[in-house]
């Protein structure tokens, strides 16, 4: 809801700032930019200008169905945003744990712009609205926990000072455990990690064994009391740590932030240590007696540094772990990428996806209908793709042939989609590498292919040429793009990753249809981010002659395969490569169904891939994947 | 007596013990090297006042605070390749462990 | 009156700075856009980050702006339309403009993000390397004129523009100052698709507005810089003095903020090195051809 | 008179506020503020060279030091155990002794500041312009072999530190 940023009348001065905020409308967008392409809205064209930083934003825009991890993370989003701020939802109304919509409208560019339209009125009459509500959320709530700048694995509930160097234990906020967890919980188990962590001391205190050290001389450490052999104080009680490496990999406080851009949590000192927790280091030893150079209460900066890991420069440095996701302006929407910093170098990623799931039966009946229906609405960038995947699986299944021209019509339309697809990941790509004007033409020209019949695709040609051509001369493009994500020869590599490494994997080539309509398959060798963009370059022209050859796009129709029981399996060439469904039937329904999706396979490729890279390059490099969280399977 | 110095070798006495407190006290080379910048600003301030107040006709005393200026960043350059290498080799740059650079 | 008029130059050009971005970007001269924005920012909450270090997060966006303002001083419009013509005038600019490196650094450990750190450490590197390309061209301009002043320097250039005298040294000047003000391609400090706004990313309103306006002021100086000490300053027939500074400035401007949209963001590594191993060497032939030139033509 | 006061306030305005920020640099426990306090207390050290008429050193070490401290700060910020200064943990030793000994200094200083007879004033300061030509033609005639000597000291110690820091050898690391 629009909630005032400063409570009071709207006085002539505040009436003019009000309508200057409903005129100056800065959106963030959820799930993200890729996906409003694909759905065929032009956000700015409509109006709102899009940023990357929650903070800019004064609109959140939820564009479609997400799931509940991605409404978390939305929420903690919407949570950063400075007042006045207003939620605009297109085509869905379950929110949860968000506030109601602002404004609702119906999920196309007409309802968008209508959208908008009632958007600047709400602001205008409502940007300093009397009563104030605050929006609250489980996620957000913040948990005080108290912890040593110099040992992060020393965390407790109530303030006190370390009982390893005798420091005054700072408090930071950990995240209330999340109530709602995500369902599958691979990857990060952030919301339970402070749970685990407060287990794992409690446990481990009750197996402490007692011993006895000096308040001022932590260094003095001794199973019996006595007194301090440097200062005469009596030695006092405490439980000893066992120095076994526990694993507080997640410590860290991110896991509230794999949502949101934020990292508001992490202050200076836990951001510059927080490293530590990654080398399961221990300082158990400090205590036990090595600090033979100690005449004050003196702290080693070489106990602190050994156990940090080296980077490649041979320094010891500190990590921090920064969430790249699932939001992330130039990655690919619902991708939860956390990248282990080294100050701008990559040291390890942790990559997963925020979408859901999509069920498939197993040993269940489902309709033959809702099984295409379901497979099509698990992938909004591809969405013909699993359509005709889920339609061929069947009619193998079933045995049913399809003539010529239906064939030719379905390739028509993959082609088609294949051409939208490959847009928007160059438009993606354009932001990713800060090239608007590459973000701008390739999005326009997606809404036009979108849904072009043939003529008008022919008719798009020559757009379509110049977009090719100028890119291949832009400057920059190539030093930017070579030599970055190299890959080697993999058996996992699909699609157009596979094909910029010299692998002919293309589904397209076994398809008889296909290569009577003169296809062959493009490759490259280099396998670098440049080879994929060429690849992607080469199959925009290649698309456009299928069509041209099959000379017609034929829209999904639903495949009647009666009462027909079988086993059947379909390779479909999407756009991100070799999909495979097998599945069987009983009496017409689905009871089983396998399905392997080629972003499945790039996913294990992100930590390679970034590892020992300038951040910059790392991105980059995941950009060039043309992952689709959508239809990753965990 | 000559009052109208005095603002500035006030200033510059002050930088110095500063400096001196600074290069003495910190046990992090960084901070130790802080201080030596310190002395040698209050170096530079005096050498500024002598020239402003007593000799503004000859170039050589601001001559001499460029020189200064260069000590300072030679000593940057040297100190924080000094630090580095420490902290490549053993991971600090503590004077406390630098055992094996005493005299 | 000359400051007055001078800060009131400065805000309309900073204005039409903000309108020219808008149609590098999206091809539409938007003439309110910019004023809207700045209201509607003024009017929104401006929030401050947890655990910020509150000194540095509230000196940043003003030190930006003071630091842009500061090197505007002595940049002269028309002969007499300068706020202080120092004889050192030429370091002064240089002396204001890395205090721009302070505040980002301020406005990358301030607020307390792991994305506006690794900005604010990202300037650090290309403001030391593009600092050199600052001062090397701008060496060999004060060499011509044999003076540190710059009304001196737009004297100089009666004959023949600097650009045409000296054109690599132009050339380097010009990158160095996209550099400098962190304009695209060479805005890895705010990158939108790698650091979220990086330094930006934590302000939102009132602090937010004084940033950016702060940016665009230091856009406006350094082209008045480079018609300063390229262009020949406010020299041109038929037109006034005051006519030929307002175009050429508004000229560069255009020119600095069209490469951004059209190019891809250079990587970090091709940045620094770029700079430090064809850079600084072009720079300093820079200075020795036009050491020669002024030997062999007084 | 009032001339003469008003600069005798900058300079003694901009003294104070110098040793003033020299006292944060050790008094803070943030590393980031301790760098950028050293660096106003150069910049205020600047600002007293041009109220002493200096404007060229005035302007140059408002310059330098901008990008000198900067890099102090990173380095503060890599190599020190707390930077962010959470800890408040004492990063100082045998702190009674430097008080002391720094005390002694500036007492020692200040006295002799005060004691000595410094001489008579000279007159007016040449104007700016003239310094710097003069300063120009001093370093390019009677000084030129201290200044060459200066300026390839700063070469060798740039090349020798950067010998120094970089990567012995290429080790085999996991």
């Amino acid at each position: 809801m629009i909630v005032g940023a400063r409570q009071g009348k709207l006085s002539g001065l505040r009436q003019l700032v009000a309508k200057a905020m409903a005129r100056d409308l800065t959106g963030f967008l959820v799930p993200g930019i890729d996906i409003a392409h694909a759905r065929g809205l032009d956000v700015e064209a409509a109006g709102v200008r899009l940023v990357a930083s929650p903070r800019h934003a004064s609109v959140l825009l939820v564009v479609g169905d997400i799931s509940p991890a991605l409404r978390n993370a939305a929420a903690v989003i919407y949570a950063q945003m400075a007042r006045p701020r207003a939620l605009l939802v297109l085509g869905t109304d379950d929110l949860s744990p968000l506030p109601s919509a602002d404004v609702t409208a119906e999920l196309s560019q007409p309802g968008l712009i209508d959208g908008i339209a009632q958007l600047r009125i709400a602001f205008a009459e409502g940007a300093f609205r009397p009563e104030v509500t605050d929006f609250d959320a489980p996620m957000l709530h913040v948990r005080v926990e108290y912890t040593c700048p110099m040992h992060p694995e020393v965390v407790q509930d109530e303030p006190g000072s370390c009982p390893k160097c005798g420091m005054t234990l700072e408090p930071r906020e950990a995240s209330a455990n999340d109530v709602d967890s995500h369902p599958h919980e691979t990857h990060d188990h952030g919301s339970h990690s402070h749970q685990h962590e407060a287990n794992d001391h409690q446990s481990m205190d009750h197996a402490a064994s007692e011993e006895y050290t000096c308040p001022m001389h932590p260094e003095v450490v001794q199973s019996e009391p006595g007194s301090c052999p440097k200062c005469g104080m009596t030695l006092e009680p405490r439980k000893a740590k066992a120095s076994k490496a526990h694993d507080h990999a997640s410590t860290d406080q991110s896991d509230m932030n794999h949502g949101d851009m934020d990292h508001g949590d992490m202050d200076h000192g836990d951001m510059d240590h927080s490293g530590m927790d990654h080398s399961g280091m221990d300082h158990g030893d400090m205590d036990h007696g090595d600090m033979d150079h100690g005449d004050d209460a003196f702290m080693s900066m070489i106990d602190v540094t050994k156990d940090l890991p080296r980077s490649s420069d041979g320094l010891p440095m500190d990590w921090i772990d920064v969430p790249f996701g699932p939001f992330f302006p130039g990655l690919p929407s619902g991708l939860l990428l956390t990248l282990t910093l080294d100050g701008d170098t990559v040291a390890g990623s942790n990559a997963g996806t925020l979408t859901d799931n999509v069920t498939l039966p197993h040993r269940s009946a489902l309709e033959p209908l809702s099984f295409v229906a379901r497979l099509s609405n698990m992938e909004p960038l591809a969405p013909l793709a699993y359509h005709f995947l889920a339609s061929q699986a069947m009619e193998n299944a079933a045995g049913i042939d399809i003539t010529t021209t239906a064939a030719h019509g379905r390739i028509g339309a993959l082609e088609r989609e294949r051409i939208t697809s490959h847009l928007g990941w160059l438009a993606l790509f354009g932001q990713q590498m800060g090239f608007d004007w590459l973000l701008r033409r390739a999005a326009t020209m997606q809404l036009k292919f979108r849904y072009a019949n043939d003529q008008q695709i022919m008719a798009l040609k020559p757009d379509l040429a110049s977009l090719i051509k100028r890119l291949r001369r832009t400057p920059l493009l190539k030093s930017r793009n070579a030599g970055i994500g190299r890959l080697a020869q993999d058996n996992a590599l699909r699609g157009p990753v596979a094909r910029a490494v010299g692998i002919d994997n293309d589904a397209r080539s076994t398809n008889p249809v296909y290569t009577a309509l003169g296809f062959k398959a493009i490759s490259r060798d280099s396998g670098d981010s440049m080879a994929r963009l060429q690849v992607r370059l080469d199959e925009l022209s290649q698309s456009l002659a299928l069509i041209d050859a099959a000379g017609t796009i034929e829209l999904p129709e639903p495949t009647a395969i009666g009462s027909a029981t079988g086993a059947g399996e379909a390779f479909v060439e999407t756009p991100r490569g070799a999909a495979h469904l097998y599945l069987t039937l009983e009496k017409g329904l689905v009871v089983t169904a396998q399905l392997e999706t080629p972003s499945t396979h790039h996913l294990t490729l992100i930590d390679t891939l970034t590892k020992q890279q300038s951040l910059g390059d790392a991105l980059l490099a995941v950009g060039s994947l043309d992952l689709s969280p959508w239809e990753i399977r965990q | 007596m000559t009052p109208e110095l005095f603002p500035a070798l006030i200033t510059g006495a002050a930088l110095f013990g500063i400096g001196i407190y600074g290069a003495l006290s910190q046990t992090n080379l960084v901070m130790l090297l802080m201080g030596v910048e310190l002395i040698l600003a209050g170096a530079m301030v005096n050498l500024v006042a002598f020239w402003h107040y007593l000799h503004p006709d000859t170039p050589a005393g601001q001559m001499f605070v460029l020189i200064v200026m260069t000590v300072m960043a030679v000593e940057m350059a040297v100190g924080f390749g000094v630090a580095i290498a420490r902290f490549r080799a053993i991971g600090s740059v503590e004077m406390e462990e630098a055992a094996e650079l005493k005299g | 009156m000359t400051t007055a008029l001078i800060l009131l130059l400065l805000a309309v050009g900073a204005y039409l700075v903000a309108v020219i971005e808008a149609w590098t970007m999206n091809g539409r001269w938007q003439l309110a856009a910019p004023i809207t924005a700045g209201i509607a920012l003024l009017g929104r909450e401006s929030i401050v980050p947890r655990k910020p270090d509150r000194v540095f997060f509230e000196v940043a966006p003003v030190l930006l702006l003071i630091s842009a303002l500061l090197a505007a001083t002595v940049l002269p419009l028309t002969p007499g339309l300068i706020i202080t013509d120092l004889a050192t005038g030429v370091l002064f600019i240089n002396a204001a403009l890395v205090y721009v490196l302070v505040a980002l650094l301020m406005a990358g450990w301030g607020p307390n993000g792991a994305y506006a750190m690794i900005g604010g450490w990202r300037f650090l590197g290309q403001l030391i390397a593009y600092a050199m390309l600052i001062v090397m061209p701008v060496t060999a301009v004060a060499m011509r004129a044999e003076s540190l002043l710059t009304t001196q320097i737009v004297t100089s250039q009666a004959d023949l523009w600097n650009i045409l005298y000296q054109p690599l040294g132009f050339v380097l000047f010009f990158v160095a100052a996209m550099a400098l003000a962190f304009l695209p391609p060479f805005d890895l400090t705010t990158a939108t698709s790698e650091l979220a706004g990086g330094v930006e990313a934590e302000y939102s309103g009132v602090r937010l507005a004084v940033f950016r306006l702060g940016r665009l002021v230091l856009v406006i100086t350094l082209a008045a810089t480079i018609v300063v000490f390229y262009l020949g300053g406010w020299q041109g027939p038929w037109l006034p003095p005051w006519a030929w500074s307002a175009i050429k400035i508004l000229a560069v401007t255009a020119l600095m903020l069209l490469a951004g949209p059209a190019l891809p963001r250079v990587r970090e590594a091709d940045l620094l090195s770029l700079c430090w191993k064809l850079g600084i060497p072009l720079a300093l032939l820079n200075i020795f051809v036009v050491g020669l030139q002024v030997l062999v033509w007084p | 008179m009032a001339m003469i006061s008003a600069q005798t306030f900058f300079i003694s305005f901009f003294g104070l506020a110098a040793v003033w920020f020299g006292i944060v640099v050790f008094r803070t426990h943030s590393m980031m503020r301790s760098a950028l306090a050293l660096l106003f207390s150069q910049t205020a050290i600047g600002a007293m060279f041009i109220g002493m008429q200096a404007e060229f050193l005035g302007v140059l070490q408002i310059m330098m030091m901008a990008t000198e401290m900067s890099i102090m700060a990173i380095f503060m910020v890599m190599f020190m155990m707390d930077p962010g200064g959470l800890g408040k943990m004492d990063m100082t030793h045998q702190k009674r002794r430097s008080v002391i000994t720094g005390l002694v200094a500036f007492l020692a200083i200040v006295a002799v500041a005060l004691f000595t007879n410094w001489g008579t004033l000279a007159g007016s300061v040449p104007d700016s312009a003239q310094q710097i030509e003069d300063l120009g033609l001093e370093l390019m005639g009677r000084s030129m072999l201290i200044f060459e000597t200066a300026g390839l000291t700063l070469l060798t110690a740039m090349i020798a530190a950067t010998a120094v820091a970089v990567e012995p050898l290429k080790r085999n690391r996991n």
